[in-house]
């Protein structure tokens, strides 16, 4: 199997899809000639023509917008945005429109449509570059929200994104589009959504994360290791909904958990599972549950974003000062 | 004027016009030559007979609602002749995307009144309606079915499909950046996308004046790239002649068009408005002498094609109509609470199931 | 002292705030001659003139643009969004311009805005009508996010969030507009943001609301009274950010916690709370901290809100089980 | 056209027209006479120093970059003229809103060279810059700061103060909403500000004939109900001519102006992007003809304003300059980390007080 990395996996995804179903549009800004700025798209419009991959003006509410009515029409459109940080004047189009028109009609309109966008910070881009604002999408109902954490995730899930009759936002970690490789058979086979993925077992403390801190994590848990802590590393990969029991089953086991976002801290998805660990698994836990994230203020420019982002060195901290807690 | 303050030596590089269409004027007699559809009494007739069933349900509707029977209801008096001419001109495969005060075009189209009444009874199944199953509900945030449109319009266009989607919206709603966005990019690609703005003066209490420096909404379009007109939107006849060259040459391939239909709201914003808040009594009674319904009327009555007795027989007609409608609709058996799931996604996830058995009733284990 | 409903409380306010404050400017859409849909502004335009009362085009997106470029140039505008359900397209404005304003130009620019806004469910309105997003806004740093619950706490927390030197969005229970009645001295005194209210004291359970949902907790309280159950209820009245120690001594003191929201359940603010007990109040807590809220859907239509809705019984329920765990 | 479809027999209601400005030919010839203030040589030498000076500076800049000492970039080679024409008729207490592109302006009214590089290298005190304290920053996401303007030049007008807010972007702006809206509020209530649209034929890989469907930028003016012109924005003296225009009238209550500046973008979109991947290099080198800085040089050489030595000197002072600010760029001691929380608000709230302790290295009690 040939190593990609993550943003080749999810070209691989792209393609396959718009090979296997007529039905399947990308439209965005710079996803024709360019490929998308992040190459994302490359040789896509090559493929299959200007009409089914379309460079839309400089508009997002609009690209989020003509999804919905694409999709209405029984397309299934997949659009881009450039960066998480331009996301934000789709909001009105993904929570009146996109979530709701098959609850509001009933069943007679659907909205099969994907919003592809990458996610976080970490590689020294300009102003309004580097957000990760996954929790305001995260309380939508009636969407789905999805981050994968390899290349290999990021194929399946995205594919599975794109067959889904539903609205789904691809959150993708532009951290790991090129830093991240790994083989990915382009066999057309989906993951799974809704459906977390254990990435290492332990018994000792769970560490859940999702999209780029999973490096972070996943080193934590090597050094955690080094000192005979075995650290349990869940990916969450489906946000929106999320599978609640693959989190409390772990923490059953463990009784510890530390959740890694990147995004502030304050009102953050971490909230969410700490919330649930909170209400359900009171009983299992034998420490706090530990939120290493981002912190409350604006995420900064290049300069200072290394020390706005959760460090290995704080993940390990703090599930060290989950195990000695009792 | 775009040139207003250029100087004159500059060289002039691009013109535009807006042009007006009416035919009948408010006395019902003619302004212009008719068009060919309008020799066709039958069909002036209908167009009639749906522009009074419209304001009857309008008024039966306020009825309900007034009784607490119904919530909040936008009445179209004083606008029959808008929806219900634009709606006249589409071919069912065309798509409707309307906004909330189109019922006219939503009854044309084959809804169902007791689906109206559903919907503005706060009811989701008001939506599962009757009509075109591809057409749109009301779109109560406005504006904003305007991209739905530029989307639904690419995708008949990407499929070789020969539709029309068809945009209704306020004078208000021309100054959201949705709408701009849309009809941007309807000019890019030449969709074949009429937009319809019902342009009645006012966006609740805000004036036309202060909703655009414009001096017609028509021209908005310029912006875009394609055609816009200005429309006598009383003018049933002008409205059906409007929509039916628009709608025929989108359908060719000759792109978008934006309608202007120049109307006034006679009634309150909605039934929680009190317009006498923001506007005079005068102004609205010289706004009576311009309404669609005797208009066409008196035209009908002079060319007679219509008399008293249709007039009587078409009342009773509606009315029974209409009351059967509000009987379906008062007698619907009420949704079960735990439905609010349903539709939610296609298959309802295992975490939300709990919480729909637990509105069910039921208890988990 | 005069009783006045809660939107006669923020008509004081913005009456006060006006003619104490030239700078003071008031836009939306009917704010005008109509003085608001729910009158929240009636009269204003007389007394202060269409330049400084404002109606805008209808253009929601334009109303929070507005209010950054006029508060940056030192005015301090109040704008008004006609329902949340119309919020959507501010977010682009409130999370990328008005809450990092002053952060990004380092104190050169700063943002004294305040975007009010009805919030949520209750009064059978249309569709669109009825949301209560405001953990989508309380995860936004440099954004205060305040919710009174009373026309006392509207009229001071209202005068607070204009006189503030940073944004604010101040959501208004519609829900309690007219039915909450209250007595309110126009003397201009302001109540102090970030802090919680402590609306009842107990030692048995925390009741933890904001809003209008303090109606119905409040009403739980009563009830669990007679069963011998003392609820302490904070109303926390400012989500962003939000108090802390109150919530934390609270719990310290009663060990069980209940969380009443009516916005949906997953990634609702109430996860916010719930995590900040479970790592910050873990050792003192009695018993799993349970969260009554809105369901994980759309919220319904006129027909079904109520159901929708977080009851009084829920809450009883909710807090019995609290108190009943050990 | 707005009429192109219209039936020829319906009345005319609205005309408007687009006029194009320019005054030196790309060879540096006359095709028009000058305006008033290009009779003075130190005005033109000063903007020809100007847009030397950017040239220069956006160089060294992307030679920073690429070794790896500042982030991404964007230059304007090839469009000087737009950001340097418009600031050199702005007073200082008119308010400029600036787009990420718009360098030249910047640095004609005051913010220092190495400002600009501290915030291309990702620090945020280059935006609390030596320009006018109440000029907004660098504006990244596209239009976002049109809707900005609109208050800002709001906020003018209703304290009567005799300032103009002058807000700039780029032609792919113009497809966004926030842009539109906040055109059409300074429609309705005439405010004294001038929007310029850097029309430089490419937004990253999208061209032109993907952004709009209109014949022109400065038509979409004509939807906001105000004037709108196109000039020839490889011409100095023509930016220079428009700004002045369009400000003075500004000032004097005469409502808002569009300037559609057309020009072409001869760099890549930033150091992030390569436009070989999107269009040729031949299409590029066409447009080398019409650049703004030889342009204007044939001009002054020929009027005998200019000569060799006076070229030989600038490049002498702009490298000493353009060195002097780099090396004050690169020894500006690095912000302390727990700095990001500073100006978050005006008093940190006590909840994320902690968060800075944290991060300061200090540990809580
Ligand atoms: C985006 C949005 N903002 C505000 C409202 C509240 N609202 C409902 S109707 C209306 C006025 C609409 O005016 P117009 O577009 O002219 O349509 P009309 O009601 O006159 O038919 C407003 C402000 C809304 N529904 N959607
Ligand atoms: C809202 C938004 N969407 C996308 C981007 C990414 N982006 C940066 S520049 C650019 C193209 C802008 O084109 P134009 O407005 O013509 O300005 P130019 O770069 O040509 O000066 C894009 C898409 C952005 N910064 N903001
Ligand atoms: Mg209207
Ligand atoms: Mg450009």
């Amino acid at each position: 199997m040939p190593e990609v990395t993550l943003v080749e996996a999810i070209n691989l995804a792209l393609g396959r899809a718009m090979a296997d179903d007529p039905d399947v549009v990308v439209l965005g800004q710079d996803v024709g000639v360019n490929g998308g700025v992040f190459r994302a798209t490359v040789g896509l419009q090559e493929r299959f023509g200007p009409e089914r991959v379309l460079d839309t003006p400089l508009a997002e509410l609009l690209i989020s917008g003509l999804c919905v009515g694409m999709a209405a029409q029984g397309l299934k459109p997949v659009g881009e945005i450039q960066f998480m940080g331009f996301i934000y004047p789709c909001l009105d189009q993904l929570v009146n429109h996109a979530s709701r028109m098959r609850n509001r009609t009933q069943g007679r309109l659907t909205c099969p449509m994907v919003l592809r966008t990458p996610h976080g910070a970490g590689i020294r881009a300009p102003e309004h570059h580097s957000e990760s604002t996954e929790a305001m999408l995260a309380h939508i109902p009636g969407l789905r929200v999805v981050m994968p954490s390899s290349p290999e995730r990021a194929y399946g899930l995205l594919l599975a994104a794109i067959r889904d009759p539903d609205p789904v936002v691809f959150l993708e970690p532009t951290r790991l589009y090129r830093a991240a490789k790994g083989e990915v058979e382009d066999n057309g086979e989906a993951l799974p959504l809704d459906i977390a993925f254990v990435l290492r077992e332990g018994r000792d403390v769970t560490l859940i994360s999702w999209g780029a801190m999973l490096k972070e994590t996943m080193a934590a848990a090597d050094k955690l290791a080094d000192e005979g802590i075995a650290a349990e590393v869940i990916d969450l990969a489906t946000l929106k909904p999320y599978d609640e029991s693959t989190v409390l089953g772990s923490v059953a086991k463990t009784g510890r958990c530390v959740i890694v976002h990147e995004a502030a801290h304050t009102g953050g998805f971490g909230a969410e599972i700490a919330a649930l660990i909170a209400e359900h698994g009171l009983s299992s836990l034998l420490a706090p549950v530990i939120r290493v994230t981002g912190y409350d203020t604006i995420i900064p420019m290049a300069r200072l974003e290394q020390r706005y982002m959760p460090s290995v060195g704080r993940i390990v901290t703090a599930a060290r000062k989950a195990c000695q807690y009792n | 004027m775009a040139s207003k303050r250029a100087n004159e030596e500059l060289p002039v590089i691009a013109r535009f016009e807006v042009r007006r269409r009416n035919y009948l004027a408010p006395d019902g007699s003619i302004d212009r030559p008719l068009p060919a559809f309008a020799t066709d009494p039958k069909l002036l007739v209908e167009l009639y007979r749906s522009m009074v069933l419209l304001r009857l349900f309008d008024r039966k509707a306020v009825a309900l609602q007034r009784t607490g029977r119904l919530g909040t209801y936008a009445v179209s008096l004083g606008q029959e002749a808008v929806s219900v001419g634009i709606a006249s001109a589409m071919r069912e495969d065309d798509v409707l995307l309307p906004s909330y005060r189109d019922n006219g075009a939503l009854l044309w189209r084959g809804v169902k009144l007791e689906e109206i009444l559903l919907f503005w009874g706060g009811d989701e199944r008001g939506n599962q309606f009757s009509g075109p199953v591809h057409d749109f509900p009301f779109c109560v945030p406005v504006g904003s079915q305007a991209p739905h449109a530029a989307g639904v319009a690419y995708a008949l266009k990407l499929r070789k499909e020969p539709h029309v989607a068809v945009c209704m919206f306020g004078d208000g709603a021309t100054s959201k950046g949705d709408v701009y966005e849309a009809m941007n990019f309807a000019g890019v690609h030449k969709l074949p996308l009429v937009f319809v703005a019902t342009n009645n003066q006012w966006a609740i209490s805000v004036p036309l004046r202060l909703q655009t420096g414009s001096e017609t909404l028509a021209q908005k379009a310029i912006a875009a790239g394609f055609s816009g007109e200005q429309v006598d939107g009383s003018d049933v006849v002008a409205m059906r002649a409007a929509a039916e060259e628009a709608i025929a040459a989108a359908r060719d391939g000759k792109g978008p068009h934006f309608i202007e239909a120049v109307t006034y709201r006679l009634g309150d914003h909605t039934t929680s408005d009190d317009a006498l808040r923001y506007r005079s009594a005068e102004e609205v009674q010289a706004h009576w002498k311009e309404e669609p319904i005797a208009r066409l009327r008196s035209y009908l009555v002079g060319q007679k094609m219509w008399t008293k007795a249709d007039e009587e027989q078409l009342a009773a007609e509606c009315h029974e109509r209409i009351e059967a409608a509000v009987e379906r609709y008062l007698t619907t058996p009420p949704r079960r609470a735990e439905t609010m799931f349903d539709n939610l996604y296609a298959d309802l996830p295992e975490a939300y199931a709990a919480q729909r058995r637990e509105l069910a009733g039921e208890h988990d284990a």
